[in-house]
């Protein structure tokens, strides 16, 4: 079967900046893997070359979801559309049109299930909206609905971008932060619902998070990436503190990391070498 | 108070200096500096102003203006007619205008459609300003005879261009975030339009065509050319005539039009903000 | 005051630029002749010129016989000199024309036959020949009010008005004769479509109006070289002069002497406008529109006597 | 693929049914769309619309357009001269109107100023624009005479109308965002405006300020008042005249001109947005 | 020596709805507070009424800092410019003006304290623009000055709101939720930038988060919000975790909360009993 998501040695350039630097990636359908890395370190920029929103430097190789291609050597694929129908997107701005209700805006993660015409023209039948309301009820602002979605808090907007993205029935879903502005319960509430929902429907999950705990609680595969390059991709029990420490930022300053990896240090922690992945 | 420069005052001295503008980029500023103070400098000449003058007889505009101030409303029922009839040509020209310049507008602006159809219609679009009214009232005279019906193609021709124009460069200046949002759930390019342009643009949109609207019922050009009588053409036959004071009636009659449609315009707009 | 500059205005009724062009020799020869240099301005709308020349802006100004007659009234002015052709004849006439195909068509009585429904080009209404002449001569004077008589009137300027008979929009409409020239000239094709049915008594030459608070000399020198040009001098300047003149405007002989008098005719139509509009307003009682119009017929009256007082000119 | 909608659909059945309009907004929004209807109804026939009559003669309007197509450019030096004079008068009455027509269109936006001081300045502007240029241009001649300058101021006043109003309707549409962020730091508010309205207005000021300043080149009205020559003065004598040749060679100049116009207002806007 | 802050009976409605309900807070010059509360309890909004953003309903009482009048019964004060000079903000949503350059951003911070005139024609000295930059490197992002706003990431973007606040000079600042879209490393370094600061200077701070593990760490007294009203102000080490499971939501479920309350609960926590506050 087709990996969920193909990236062949893909680069970002903004002037004389890499953003993204030669990634290669591969994630299988139903997998769950962790985005990390420093900000700026290019997890966005990677995110949206995924789903062909960025276009990748022309040197790059392509980038396929499920086999049908969103972009090739710089080029937006003829298929982008299609390919973008089986991806669900969280923005880490959001990215919400802030005149139209909540509700249209998670309406709008159904565009690509149904009829042109009637998608166009904002026929969403009784099914969609009711579909559209159990994702906000899922995140916990179905109470919201009727407002304009730039009424909300920074968190229930979050949100509702997440149920957009719940709404679209995707195959793979990237979510960029999607708890950056949420509080430790609404946080857990996103990050169980994402996860079900991909365990009991095979779905395909890369979330970027900075909340190192939350990588290792929920996913199994993390990937770490620094200054454009990924530069650790394995099992999230692969993670040490030294690792960590060296990924935010060479300095030699006390981190506050999760838990498990303490700092004062040296305590049950079994490290198994760090060593970074191409 | 300044603590906290204080503060960071002290971290100054291992930083790079500020960004420095490079001597290339400063040059080239000078040169177009230069360049528009000379080319306004030959216009003023060319303009042949007199700000002194101006001040010099300031006396006469007042006496002029004065026989402005003392309406006559006489013959208010045939300005009255005539703005029906204006008011009739206009809302059919305009709205046509817009309905065709929605697409046309849309097509004009290159971050929505590829640069070379926006290229191509924007050119089309800049015809159907830049030909004169009188142009497309005589053509479409040719066709439909003269009255009213010609007035309405001839304002929908070059109100299209305009409004083109106008929408297009609103369409320009998106956020392009939530048009993204759209795309990423693999929306079809109307769809993004629809809900990520749109909502973004729609105030704006208002305002043009409420705008040109009222361009059109301003205007006299085409209503004088197709013989559709209008408020305009009935105006400057007082101004020919030179009787002031039942100019100065119609004035107040398109004032009040021009505000009370200044006033929907801002109502309408309001619920779209 | 002392005129440093004498501002002339033209009201420019064909290509201004090349009118500008043509008049430039003339207006040479009449810098050289008064001393003052001048200044030219080609205006489209004589709005701006009257009231410039109300508020001294503007000394000297060639005018349409209606037009002259507001800068007469409202800006101090007065008709001094009247253009005219190499041949010496000045004047124009009003027309009303039709399609060549209409062989039903032929006299002014076809015209005001109001049983066969047609649709009349009538002219702008401040049009001298377009619409107060023919309002006058073919409407008034026979008592026919075009509103009532034909199935539609629709109001339009000289060239609308001859492509929409050319193209059979209307059965007929009003133009004059300089505007007919003017076709034959520029589109023989159409011009050959259109065939005369009226013509009007012969209306006066354009006229050429100055400030009357002009500064006596200053006035002396003008009006003579006016009256002058092209008549007096060496046979080679009086060659080069009416050269100079055949080129200007749509060519030109020596000026004819010329008052406000020439306005008369002029002021008997408009007149005439304001009393038929009288006698149709409504808002007036019949009372006030007895008094009004007992009070125009006096005018009326009085500017005849007026007209019959000159000498034939 | 739609694996998560089933999943979804299943929590369904215990939540509240999508929010319905009330029947009052229902029934004020038919109301709004009848009256739409009529009103669009009467003034087609009181347009005498016929749509059938432009499709029945449409040969005529090609034999006439036809004649547009052989352009004759003999006197283009005339024409050029007009031109470099039509933009002389637009250009210093374009950019007093912009000047001028900053202030007041901040001063028209109600999202940065008092409500009726915004009312109040935007009743002065609806003034501007409805109050025919002819009339100003006549107050003007009465100042300063025929010529240029009377153009310039008068096409100034017009313009500003226009300006303002457009600008006080892009800073309406503005993101609140960026000046509740200026505003924190405790800026003037002079300041807001600068930092937190500008940046955000400013492609949209460029666009309207160079379509204005392109519809005072095309314009005729005022020029042909206050003898200033100008390229619209001729392009009128041409038509006058049936010499459709040479109003084609006008037009062409003119539609390369509006051409170069919107392609420097799209690069200049590029720079801001 | 009059407060920081203070808020008398303030309240916001929207609609039918109390995003603030009736809460008074004193804040003392110098002190540092954290405000934590689940999404959509009304920290921002309370925020933003401190400086002066959004009125209060009329109903209210008033709100001053230092003694400078903001608002009073919905009123905005006359005095309101001066008090927000004194008063740094952080926005959630960083509120940075995207079209203008990251420094530019920075410097409006300073119009505060310069001349009028030159600071409405952005004329900016050397001393303002090296204070600027200042800012910049204090929170790792001196190396993107030259960029326009809009094209940072959206950590870095963050960040410049931050360095807006710092470059201000206030005496009291107010961030909310200054470091949610921050890396560990990032995050702690912004954190000790403002309490350093706050130490250092007696500059008043008040921080809104999500983070239970930083209000706790780099704050002696913690302000909760519940539904807009104010359910718990006191020191941090009174917090417990059972307060945190009824701060963030009713319900029984097993939350993510910082180390210190780690959820194999009764081990070596001494609870001080988790009175709610007013
Ligand atoms: N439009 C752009 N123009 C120039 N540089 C850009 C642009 N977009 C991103 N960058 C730069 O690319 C780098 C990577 O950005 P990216 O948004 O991918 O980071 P990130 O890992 O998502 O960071 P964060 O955690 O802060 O969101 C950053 O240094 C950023 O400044
Ligand atoms: N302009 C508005 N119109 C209507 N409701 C609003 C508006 N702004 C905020 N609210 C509501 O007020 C409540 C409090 O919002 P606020 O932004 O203060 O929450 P918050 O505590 O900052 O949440 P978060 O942690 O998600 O940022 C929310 O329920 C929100 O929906
Ligand atoms: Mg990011
Ligand atoms: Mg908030």
């Amino acid at each position: 079967m087709a990996a969920a998501l193909e990236i062949d040695r893909v680069s970002k350039t903004w002037g004389s900046m890499r953003a993204v630097d030669n990634v290669s990636l591969r994630i299988e359908p139903g997998e769950r893997v962790a985005l990390i890395g420093a900000s700026g370190s290019g997890k966005s920029t990677l995110i949206r070359i995924a789903s062909g929103l960025a276009l990748a430097d022309a040197a790059s190789g392509g980038v396929r979801s499920f086999g049908v291609g969103v972009q090739d050597k710089g080029r937006l694929s003829s298929e982008v559309r299609r390919a973008r129908r089986q991806i669900g997107l969280v923005f880490q701005q959001f990215a919400l049109v802030g005149r139209l209700s909540v509700m249209t805006n998670v309406l709008v993660g159904a565009l690509g299930r149904m009829g042109r015409l009637r998608g166009t023209f904002g026929l969403f039948n009784d099914d969609e909206k009711r579909t559209a309301l159990a994702a906000l009820a899922e995140v916990g602002i179905a109470q919201h609905a009727a407002k304009k979605a730039r009424e909300l808090s920074g968190g229930q907007q979050q949100r509702v971008a997440i149920a957009r993205a719940l709404v679209q029935g995707a195959r793979l879903v990237l979510a960029d932060e999607p708890i950056a502005s949420l509080d430790p319960k609404s946080a857990k509430r996103v990050m169980d619902t994402l996860v079900t929902m991909s365990r009991d429907h095979g779905i395909a999950l890369v979330v970027s998070l900075h909340q190192v705990d939350y990588a290792t609680a929920y996913f199994d595969r993390v990937i770490a990436m620094n200054a454009g390059r990924v530069v650790f991709d394995g099992p999230s029990s692969r993670i040490t503190a030294a690792f960590l420490t060296e990924l935010y930022g060479a300095s030699a300053e006390e981190l506050i990391l999760p838990s498990q990896f303490a700092v004062p240090a040296a305590e049950t922690l079994a490290p198994t070498s760090s060593e970074p992945v191409s | 108070m300044s603590a906290a420069e204080t503060a960071h005052r002290s971290v100054v001295a291992g930083l790079p200096a500020p960004p420095v503008t490079p001597l290339a980029t400063r040059l080239s500023r000078l040169l177009i500096a230069a360049l528009t103070v000379v080319v306004l400098v030959f216009c003023w000449y060319e303009a042949e102003m007199n700000p002194a003058q101006l001040v010099q007889d300031a006396g006469n505009m007042a006496t002029l203006g004065a026989e402005f101030v003392r309406p006559d409303f006489t013959d208010w029922d045939v300005y009255f007619n005539s703005m029906l009839e204006t008011l009739a040509i206009a809302i059919w020209g305009t709205l046509l205008a817009v309905v065709v310049g929605i697409p046309f507008g849309i097509l004009c602006a290159d971050n929505v459609v590829p640069r070379w159809v926006a290229f191509s219609v924007r050119r089309l679009m800049d015809c159907c300003r830049a030909i004169n009214e009188l142009v497309f009232a005589l053509i479409f005279i040719a066709a439909v005879g003269l009255g009213p019906f010609a007035g309405v193609l001839a304002l929908f021709v070059h109100t299209t261009g305009v409004v083109a124009k106008l929408f297009s460069e609103a369409v320009e200046a998106i956020d392009p975030a939530p048009v993204e949002g759209i795309r990423g759930t693999g929306g079809t390019w109307l769809q993004e339009v629809v809900y990520g342009v749109l909502p973004q643009v729609l105030p704006l949109w208002i305002s043009y065509a409420l705008y040109r609207f009222e361009s059109n019922v301003r205007s006299a050009t085409v209503l004088g050319i197709v013989g559709g009588g209008g408020i305009g053409m009935v105006f400057n036959e007082t101004m020919r005539g030179f009787l002031y004071s039942q100019a100065s009636a119609i004035l107040i009659i398109v004032i009040v039009t021009v505000s009370v449609l200044d006033m929907i315009s801002q109502n309408i707009r309001k619920r779209f903000i | 005051q002392d005129v440093k500059e004498l501002n002339f205005g033209f009201i420019s009724t064909e290509s201004s630029a090349n009118l500008a062009k043509s008049f430039e020799p003339l207006l040479k020869d009449m810098e050289k002749a008064i001393g003052v240099p001048v200044k030219p301005f080609f205006v489209g709308d004589y709005a701006g010129v009257i009231e410039g020349m109300r508020f001294k802006k503007v000394d000297v100004a060639w005018y349409g016989n209606k037009s002259a007659m507001e800068a007469v009234d409202r800006a101090n002015g007065e008709v001094f000199v009247k253009t005219a052709k190499p041949d010496g004849s000045s004047g124009y006439y009003s027309l009303i024309v039709t399609n060549a195909d209409r062989s039903d068509i032929n006299t002014l009585k076809d015209v005001l036959d109001c049983s066969k429904g047609y649709n009349f080009g009538n002219g702008d209404p401040n049009s001298t020949s377009g619409f107060l002449v023919p309002g006058y001569y073919v409407f008034a004077l026979n008592n026919v009010d075009p509103q009532k008589c034909y199935k539609r009137v629709v109001t339009g300027n000289h060239e609308g008005n001859l492509l929409a008979v050319a193209n059979k929009q209307v059965d007929f409409a009003t133009n004059n004769t300089e505007n007919m020239t003017r076709l034959q000239q520029t589109r023989p094709a159409e011009a050959a479509k259109i065939k005369e049915v009226w013509r009007s008594p012969m209306i006066a030459g354009d006229p050429i109006v100055w400030r009357k608070d002009l500064p006596a000399d200053l006035k002396a020198k003008i009006y003579t070289f006016f009256m002058t040009y092209g008549r007096n001098g060496t046979p080679e300047e009086i060659e080069r002069a009416r050269a100079v003149l055949a080129k200007t405007s749509d060519g030109w002989g020596p000026f004819l002497a010329s008052s406000d008098a020439q306005l008369i005719p002029i002021r008997q139509l408009e007149l005439f406008k304001a009393k038929v509009k009288a006698q149709n307003n409504d808002k007036l009682s019949a009372d006030e529109k007895a008094a009004e119009v007992k009070k125009i017929d006096a005018q009326l009256a009085d500017l005849d006597a007026q007209q019959k007082k000159l000498p034939a000119m």
